[in-house]
């Protein structure tokens, strides 16, 4: 690529730290609302556990 | 007649977060009748009566007053009912009448010498202009119950009414509602110990 | 009548088909994203005012267009939760709010990153960027509020309220901003929005909306997931789920 | 219906906040003396620069009476919530609707309308001249009342939550903003002699919109607490 695309015309320092934010952003989205279930459902497995009855 | 006007509460169910506390309760309830809601606590005797009362919507089953579910007329069932919570409700910085005066003048146009007949009827006329913070817990009692007596509602619904009273309160406010069913009104008592209500007096005991 | 709209909202149903939807969606939105990144930063003409550093439009108002988004998901279905007591409701508002949040942080970092070429200073007061501030202290409130309370169901009414209440608010917010920053200096000179754009400027963005739209669609059908099984721990589909 | 009226039912509850009020006089007074100190901090902070603090004037005093406003509505509900009076209002037969208008508008006859009578003593002190004082008095008026509903709402939520007073600044300030903004450029026309009467409209029509929806948003967070 040529080095006029790195440099964004002269703006780089703007513009790549956007994007690394952007995908910071929704990196974080992903592992957050990953974690986010397997808390979940780590509560549920306990919950079960303590009462197996779990009524409806 | 008196048959008709009667209180209906069918298959109420309530969470509590985790807790099933209300497990599909029902009951009945006449003119001339009361009712006595017993069990340990935590068994949900006063969400039941807060349920009753139209403070609280359960989940599922529905209260109904005279036929009708309370939630199709809400103001006109309250203007029916009477209710006492645990708590004494009275605010701190007003006297037992003060707090009487705007309370009961919500409900009904009464003046502050029927209001003074009512304490006296619960014996606490001695400390009507009294702020109500300075009175002893069973004084604060029995001016809710004074309350109560004042409304002049069909329907009372007494949470633990007995408590902080000595023996001789605790006479007083059987008597009461025996009077109250007596005229044609309808009691719903919660109070975890028993209690002996003459007349029509039924018991409910949530497990 | 309603049947069809309570069997989606059932729980269960809701749960699977998050379930599958979620990779789909996902993939839709990377592939998008990346097109996107790809066409917007290497092959999409400069523009004549601002140069290339314009390009961090192809983040800015996809995540500011996000943060509005995801706010007005959260108050639709919290009313639906408070109007028609579906405990779905408030599981798909408890879902989108950090996702909005997190979308509306990216659109103020952008934002004054974009800004500060053209002003000198990374915040401005601009009257776009100081809603969308206003708008992240909507969320913290919601969100604050939701956890304060001990009993979850009442944390979702109280939160679910305040979200009602906050989207009433966001527009009369919005232009009291416009009204109060017009006092200062006019209309700002470089036209925040988007400008006209030819039509290489313009698929990139379009494509990056649609790529963040489905990514937020992604992300939560993933939480919502988490909030049903927070919800409905007590029911017995939900042992099955979790085995 | 209860056998007592709508308009007297509120009566009897304005009647009696305004008498709780003044058996404490003290916590009336608190937010007041609030008000005065925060706008005194700001001079010592500026090292008395006379021009820029009278160029500053609308901007500190509006601040401090939204803040000082704040301090007041923690307690709209609080008290009657705790001591269980709260529920007695609830069913009352008159709808928790009319009972939040009554107490809501005796909490701004206590904390609103004190500030706007305490307000040309701080103006002075700012350097704010009596020309602009009646515009100054009109947006703070408008302006408390609109904060007092938008307060009730706040504390209408956070009454069932312990130190519920910090979350009901941070819910209460964002929605705050826009009557800050219009009462504090009417005041700063006012200052500047020029026509007041664009912002002022403004800020009316928030007053409006704000007091007709808030009472049933205030009542709807009651009815969760209660629940």
């Amino acid at each position: 690529m040529s080095d006029g695309f790195w440099q964004m015309g002269g703006y780089a320092r703007f513009v790549w730290p956007c994007f690394a934010l952007a995908g910071l952003v929704l990196a974080w989205n992903l592992w957050a609302a990953r974690r986010h279930h397997a808390a979940a459902r780590r509560r549920v497995q306990r919950a079960l556990a303590m009462n197996p009855g779990g009524d409806a | 007649m008196n048959g008709i006007i009667g209180l209906a509460v069918e298959k109420i169910h309530v969470w509590r977060g985790e807790r099933h506390v209300l497990k599909g309760v029902s009951l009945t309830l006449a003119s001339g009748e009361s009712l006595h809601v017993a069990g340990p606590n935590g068994t949900g005797k006063t969400t039941l009566l807060r349920v009753i009362s139209g403070l609280m919507r359960p989940e599922q089953g529905t209260v109904s007053w005279a036929g009708r579910p309370i939630g199709q007329a809400p103001l006109e069932y309250q203007a029916a009912l009477a209710y006492a919570s645990h708590e004494p409700a009275l605010k701190g910085d007003l006297s037992a009448l003060e707090n009487l005066v705007f309370s009961v003048g919500l409900k009904r146009r009464v003046d502050a010498a029927r209001l003074r007949e009512a304490l006296a009827r619960t014996g606490v006329e001695a400390c009507a202009d009294l702020p109500a913070r300075v009175l002893s817990a069973g004084q604060r009692r029995r001016v809710a119950l004074a309350r109560v007596l004042s409304f002049e509602a069909p329907l009372w619904l007494l949470d633990e009414p007995f408590t902080n009273l000595d023996a001789a309160g605790v006479a007083l406010v059987a008597g009461l509602i025996e009077e109250h069913t007596a005229r044609g009104g309808l009691a719903l008592v919660v109070a975890h110990h028993d209690l002996r209500l003459g007349g029509a007096a039924r018991r409910l005991d949530l497990n | 009548m309603w049947t069809w709209f309570y069997r989606l909202a059932s729980p269960p149903s809701v749960y699977r088909i998050a379930a599958v939807a979620t990779p789909w969606l996902l993939a839709g939105a990377l592939l998008a994203i990346a097109y996107g990144t790809i066409d917007g930063l290497a092959f999409a003409p400069p523009d004549y005012q601002q140069g290339d550093a314009f390009r961090i439009i192809y983040v800015h108002a996809p995540s500011a267009w996000l943060s509005l988004f995801g706010y007005m998901v959260m108050a639709v279905t919290g009313a639906i939760g408070l109007i028609w007591r579906i405990k779905m409701g408030y599981a798909v508002a408890a879902a989108s709010a950090p996702i909005g949040a997190s979308f509306t942080v990216l659109a103020l970092v952008t934002g004054s990153l974009w800004g500060r070429p053209m002003w000198g200073t990374y915040w401005a007061w601009d009257p776009r960027l100081t809603s969308e501030l206003i708008l992240l202290f909507l969320y913290v409130g919601v969100m604050s509020l939701r956890s304060a309370f001990e009993d979850p169901a009442r944390g979702d009414r109280a939160a679910a309220l305040l979200a009602v209440v906050g989207v009433v608010n966001v527009p009369i917010i919005h232009y009291s901003v416009q009204w109060w920053n017009s006092l200062h200096q006019g209309a700002t000179v470089a036209k925040m929005g988007k400008p006209e754009m030819p039509g290489s400027m313009l698929w990139p963005l379009l494509s990056m909306m649609l790529g963040f739209m489905l990514f937020y669609a992604a992300v939560l059908s993933m939480r919502v997931r988490g909030e049903v099984l927070n919800r409905e721990r007590q029911s017995a589909w939900v042992r099955a789920a979790v085995e | 219906m209860s056998g007592v009226g709508a308009a007297r039912a509120m009566g009897l509850v304005v009647r009696r906040e305004l008498r709780l009020g003044f058996r404490r006089p003290d916590q009336l007074l608190q937010p007041l003396v609030f008000f005065l100190i925060v706008t005194t901090l700001f001079p010592l902070g500026l090292n008395l620069r006379l021009s820029l603090l009278r160029e500053m004037a609308p901007g500190v005093l509006w601040v401090a009476a939204l803040l000082a406003s704040l301090l007041s509505l923690d307690a709209l509900f609080k008290s009657d919530a705790d001591d269980g009076t709260l529920e007695q209002l609830a069913l009352s037969g008159h709808g928790l609707t009319l009972i939040v208008i009554a107490k809501t508008l005796a909490h701004w006859l206590t904390s609103g309308a004190a500030l706007v009578l305490v307000s040309p003593l701080v103006a002075t002190a700012l350097a704010i001249p009596t020309s602009a004082f009646p515009v100054m008095a009109a947006s703070l008026a408008l302006g408390s009342l609109t904060l007092s509903w938008l307060g009730a709402i706040g504390a209408g939520l956070t009454v069932g939550v312990k130190r519920g007073n910090v979350l009901l600044s941070l819910i209460v300030l964002p929605l705050a903003m826009p009557l800050l903004i219009f009462g504090a450029a009417a005041t700063d026309r006012a200052v500047g002699g020029t026509d007041a009467t664009g912002p002022l409209y403004f800020l009316g029509a928030l007053c409006v919109f704000t007091s007709t929806l808030a009472p049933f948003a205030a009542a709807a967070a009651l009815r969760i607490t209660l629940e």
